[in-house]
């Protein structure tokens, strides 16, 4: 039997998410035991394989290099998850849409408006990959197979989900312990 | 309002009357009509922004609706407002720096079978087209303000 | 006064002739989830969350507004009214920005426990992102709209409980938002009375208390109820 | 005034007009009006004068004609003996054309104004509620009493009980015009019974009445305007209709909500309320007998909502118009929580004519379930645009293309649009159907208030609904969620079509949306709102579909449930 092929993966969040995922623990090392983890931001890999099982994706959709990647995973790996409330609804990241519905207001506010030294729009090429228009939420852009909501997703929380996805089930995301956003 | 006795239930009435005399509702004839007819003011806020007939901004000199109905955004009223919106600088729902014309647009002012139409200070102007507006609109202001249409 | 019996989900429940098919509901321990209706306020039937199937109308009907009729036959949560509950939360978290993470009501928010009642694990709507303001002007309370769900419980309070309507709805449809007095900052009314009540019946953390950061604000909508029973029928003079 | 002084009254009137042997009718409806009719009328007077006919030719102004593209339209009659005048219609008439006109009178019509009333535009119409429509002059009430008006009204206080003029109107089948089709005679017949005690009510002091009569006049859908012709052409037959109904059900109280936008039907129904006081058909001891009755004018504000039944109670008793859940109806809790009557302004005008002519009369016109006539506006790509009224039961076919005449430009028809933003799109191959409320509601469309809008091949279907939704969208009154909500999602979907940026996710979505709002809504316009939109889905879903994104959603897709997608690892 194959071991489950496990990615993580983090857009525009704050990484809370990854946070609260190693806040499991000692179970830690039963996942260890059960899935093998092929690409995250805690394991040093460059690039997102070509066959991957699961995917977790925290953090929204806010630049071109997010829309990128996420259409290179919903194409690589079997299933997709939104990660958090970021990947799930945008969020706190998505706060930023209010301001505008343009990405030029948003920059000249952080970056001019704001600051008091040397305000200047990062503009050098390939440095800063540009925003989209509007931060998006993960299933906009993609086919999404399961939510995982919340701010970040409580360490039980994750554990139920990925115990399942091990076990080859779907994940009974219901009631508050599993779905409470915030 | 006395000939309702000063009820409550004469507030849209009254707005009416407001409007007709002032041309728009301000901050002072609300308060008026409030403590007159005993409304809360949040109240008379709310009636007099539910309703589109009241306006709470001051209108310009000239007021040029033109109407979005059916009828007549089917048979191209769309382009009399853009026509209106590029020459004069003003956007629909709103007035000219200047005061001098309220482009304003309507969702039917029941005359479909001239459609398009558009209202100028009153005044129908049936099967209308961008450059016919335009001439009837640039009249009414040059009657007005001769000094601008010279310059 | 009689008393009529009806079923509600196949349950034989009694109920007095003038009660509504939510109090009757209530009484029999059965639960629809209600959004704009409060007990001590007057019902509206406008969050439609409480809609229901009654045997023999082919509309659905608002549980808080409709009243039972002897041998009536409600079914309170069949798939199609948890498709629509589903929706309507749904159209409610894409209207305005109400993001938990950052709320004052966080954990003890109707709207959020009703997302998690319906099921709801993302929102299919994109979200509108509106730009409304916060009015932190009044010294106890404020008002965040980008909250605020228009159920119209602190306008009914503020007018039927404390009697002071500063509060009421300005403009109407999406662009409706409630409003003080002649649309001024809440801290210059000069008809509140700062009595909170306001802040008592909001479901959502749109009217909170000053100061409150995420997740401290705790609204106590029973009180109202108990208030309006005290004001109506005087019972207990001192 | 009795019975007596109106027949004398209408004798003097008609003997006057007799004495006239000649008659030059100018609309003065808003559509003529807009055209310069006003000025033709006073160039005909001027020539008239000047003429040797001085004396003998009347010039009045009339209501709506009907054929308003054509305006403004002047119609030429001449008296015959114990006949309905002769009668020559000009159309497109300027003041310059006056001298003509007069002299033309007695002989030879002018060719060149000359419209042909033997066309099927005339021809295929039945005049009921708009007989007297551009026949009489609407300020003047002995216009109207020489024609027969205010019959109904003493027939009804001298011969029947109230509850035998419910019945008449039950038997004649009539249903409400306002759009749902509610058969009238139940409506009056439930508010008759009504117990003005049942609910308790605040009525403000000055308002006596237990019950009331509302006409309801705010006649907002974009492409509509025959409630406009019907009070500023016609204004005494909806008063009669509201005393009628008044003394049917036994309210002593009327309203009349008018849309501000309507400024010469306001003037209009003010003067005729007046004029009817005078004589004494409105009042205290209506023609002597017990039965009293006042009308009063309540101005709307823009607001289309308020054409809904419990949303107009909300703005006459002074607030923000907001609808409420029904049960119970206004026939029970209406306003100030009295029973109330709401009827449309076209339901009431049928009613002295069904009062004179009798309800078997009226019921032989129309189909098994519709009853009557409808006034309908033709409006947008068709040859014929303006007000006609209609049998029930006559085909879109030959309302489109008999009266219609067609589509001009040489295009082709795509579609008719009937019920404005509740209503729906009809093709082609559904032409043949007879206009009637069930059938209508069958093809997904309504009957509506009457605005006919017809498209051509060149509409866009989808910008078409879109451009329903915005018109809902900005009036929904923002109570209810699904409404309030629901139409500005369906609109921004409707948007990412217009603006390439839907995907198939979204139609889905859109589908499913479209059901909520129906269902869930609180009062019809919510219910109704996604009518357009489900309507050229239904017949035009291929537009929607060649305006989806050709990437689509295309970016991979979901598996799903965990059990099949990772088998393997199992």
């Amino acid at each position: 039997m194959e071991k489950l092929k496990l990615a993580t993966v983090w857009l525009g969040g704050c990484s809370g998410c990854h946070m609260s995922f190693l806040d499991l623990d000692e179970w830690l090392f039963d996942l260890a035991a059960a899935v093998e983890v092929v690409f995250s931001p805690i394991a040093d890999v460059k690039q997102f394989p070509e066959q991957v099982d699961v995917t977790l994706i925290e953090g929204a959709v806010a630049n071109e290099e997010h829309l990128e990647l996420v259409r290179m995973i919903r194409a690589r790996s079997r299933m997709v998850i939104s990660f958090g409330d970021c990947a799930v609804t945008g969020n706190v990241t998505a706060m930023r849409n209010v301001l505008s519905s343009s990405a030029e207001a948003v920059l000249n506010r952080a970056y001019r408006e704001l600051p008091t030294f040397n305000p200047r729009i990062p503009d050098e090429a390939g440095i800063v990959p540009p925003l989209l228009e509007r931060v998006l939420p993960v299933h906009a852009v993609i086919p999404v197979d399961v939510f995982l909501p919340g701010c970040p997703p409580p360490a039980p929380r994750i554990r139920a989900a990925l115990q399942a996805l091990i076990e080859g089930k779907t994940p009974e995301m219901i009631g508050r312990e599993m779905l409470k956003f915030g | 309002m006395r000939r309702y006795g000063y009820q409550g239930h004469a507030l849209i009435e009254a707005l009416h009357t407001a409007q007709e005399a002032f041309g728009y509702l301000d901050d002072f004839t609300l308060r008026y009509i409030a403590r007159q007819l005993r409304l809360p003011y949040s109240k008379v806020y709310g009636v007099a922004t539910f309703y589109n007939y009241f306006t709470l901004k001051p209108q310009g000199a000239h007021v040029c609706v033109v109407c979005l109905g059916t009828a007549c955004y089917i048979k191209g009223s769309p382009e009399l407002v853009s026509a209106l919106e590029s020459a004069y600088k003003v956007k629909a729902g709103s007035t000219t720096a200047d005061n001098a014309l309220s482009l304003l647009v309507a969702r039917c002012v029941g005359s479909c079978a001239l459609a398009p139409v558009a209202v100028l200070d009153g005044e129908v102007i049936g099967k209308a087209t961008p450059a016919v507006l335009l001439e009837r609109v640039q009249q009414r202001l040059g009657a007005a303000q001769p000094a601008e249409v010279a310059s | 006064m009689s008393v009529v019996t009806l079923k509600i989900n196949d349950q034989d429940v009694s109920a007095r002739d003038d009660a509504t098919v939510l109090q009757a509901a209530r009484e029999a321990g059965i639960h629809i989830p209600v959004l704009c209706y409060l007990e001590g306020l007057s019902a509206v039937g406008a969050c439609r969350l409480c809609l229901v199937e009654v045997a023999g109308v082919n509309r659905l009907l608002p549980a808080c507004t409709t009243r039972v009729q002897e041998g009536m036959m409600v079914q309170t949560n069949t798939p199609r009214l948890q498709n629509y509950r589903r929706h309507i939360v749904e159209l409610l978290f894409a209207e305005r920005n109400h993001v938990c993470a950052v709320c004052v009501a966080n954990g003890n928010c109707e709207l959020q426990a009703l997302a998690i009642e319906v099921g709801m694990d993302h929102v299919r709507y994109d979200y509108m992102f509106p730009a409304l303001g916060v009015d932190l002007t009044h010294e106890r309370f404020g008002l965040d709209h980008n909250r605020c769900i228009l159920c119209t419980r602190c306008v009914r309070a503020c007018d039927e409980i404390e009697g002071a309507h500063t509060l009421d709805v300005l403009g109407r449809g999406a662009k409706a938002r409630i409003v003080t007095d002649l649309n001024m900052p809440w801290g210059e009314s000069p008809t509140c009375t700062s009595c909170g009540k306001c802040a008592m019946a909001c479901p959502t953390g749109a009217i909170f208390k000053q100061g409150s950061t995420v997740a401290e604000m705790v609204h106590h909508p029973e009180k109202l109820a108990f208030l309006k029973v005290a004001r109506e029928r005087r019972e207990w003079r001192v | 005034m009795n019975f007596e002084e109106l027949t004398q009254l209408a004798e003097r009137e008609r003997a006057a007009q007799h004495a006239m042997p000649f008659q030059i009718h100018v609309c003065a409806g808003t559509g003529c009006h807009a055209a310069g009719s006003e000025m033709v009328a006073k160039a005909l007077e001027g020539e008239v004068a000047r003429s040797t006919l001085k004396g003998k030719v009347l010039v009045k102004c009339v209501g709506c004609r009907g054929l308003c593209a054509s305006g403004p339209i002047v119609e030429v009659e001449q008296q015959q003996p114990n006949a309905e005048p002769a009668s020559v219609l000009y159309a497109h008439v300027r003041p310059e054309d006056a001298p003509e006109v007069v002299r033309s009178i007695g002989g030879e019509p002018v060719e060149r104004l000359f419209l042909d009333t033997n066309q099927p535009f005339f021809t295929r119409q039945l005049k009921i509620v708009l007989e007297d429509c551009g026949k009489i002059d609407p300020e003047r009430i002995e216009d109207y009493i020489a024609r027969g008006g205010y019959r109904a009204l003493f027939k009804v206080l001298d011969e029947m009980t109230p509850s035998e003029v419910i019945d008449e109107i039950t038997h004649s089948g009539l249903r409400g015009r306002g759009g749902a089709g509610f058969p009238t005679g139940l409506k009056w017949a439930t508010v008759a019974k009504a117990n003005p005690q049942r609910y308790p009510t605040y009525v403000p002091p000055g308002v006596q009445s237990q019950k009331f009569v509302i006409c309801n006049g705010d006649e907002g859908d974009p492409g509509a305007f025959m409630d406009r012709s019907v009070m500023e052409g016609d204004p005494h037959r909806v008063l009669e209709g509201m005393i009628i109904a008044g003394y049917a059900v036994g309210a002593n109280q009327g309203y009349i909500y008018v849309r501000a936008e309507y400024p010469l039907a306001v003037k209009r129904l003010r003067t005729a309320i007046r004029q009817a006081q005078r004589v004494g058909l409105l009042g205290n001891n209506i023609a002597g007998t017990a039965f009293s009755f006042n009308i009063d004018i309540r101005l709307g504000a823009g607001a289309f909502v308020c054409g809904e039944e419990t949303a107009l109670i909300a703005s006459i008793e002074g607030g923000r118009g907001l609808p409420r859940p029904r049960p119970p109806y206004p026939a029970e809790y209406g306003l100030w929580g009295c029973p109330t009557l709401i009827n449309n302004v076209e339901t009431l005008a049928n009613i002295a004519p069904i009062i004179n002519r009798g309800a078997a009369w009226f019921a032989s016109i129309g189909t098994a379930k519709s009853k009557g006539t409808k006034v309908f506006a033709l409006t947008g790509q068709v040859k014929n645009t303006g007000l006609i009224e209609v049998p029930m039961g006559i085909t879109l076919r030959e309302i489109v293309f008999d009266i219609g005449g067609g589509i001009p430009n040489g295009r082709k028809f795509k579609a008719v649009q009937t019920g404005g933003p509740s209503g729906g799109c009809i093709p082609e191959q559904y032409l043949d159907t007879p206009v009637d409320y069930e059938s209508l509601t069958a093809l997904g469309s309504i009957m509506g208030s009457g605005g006919l809008i017809v498209m051509d091949d060149s509409t866009d279907m989808v910008e078409v609904a879109r451009f329903f939704m915005e018109f809902c969208m900005e009036e929904s009154c923002g109570k209810c969620i699904p409404c309030r909500a629901g139409t500005a999602q369906i609109h921004h979907i409707l948007t990412k079509f217009q603006t390439g940026r839907a995907t198939m996710r979204d139609l889905r979505l859109l589908e499913e949306l479209c059901d909520v709002v129906k269902h869930a809504s609180l009062c019809g316009l919510g219910q109704s709102a996604p009518n357009p939109v489900l309507s050229t889905l239904r017949y035009f879903r291929h537009e929607y579909e060649a305006k989806l994104r050709s990437d689509g959603y295309a970016y991979g897709h979901a598996n799903g449930a965990a059990e099949e997608a990772l088998s393997h690892v199992q």
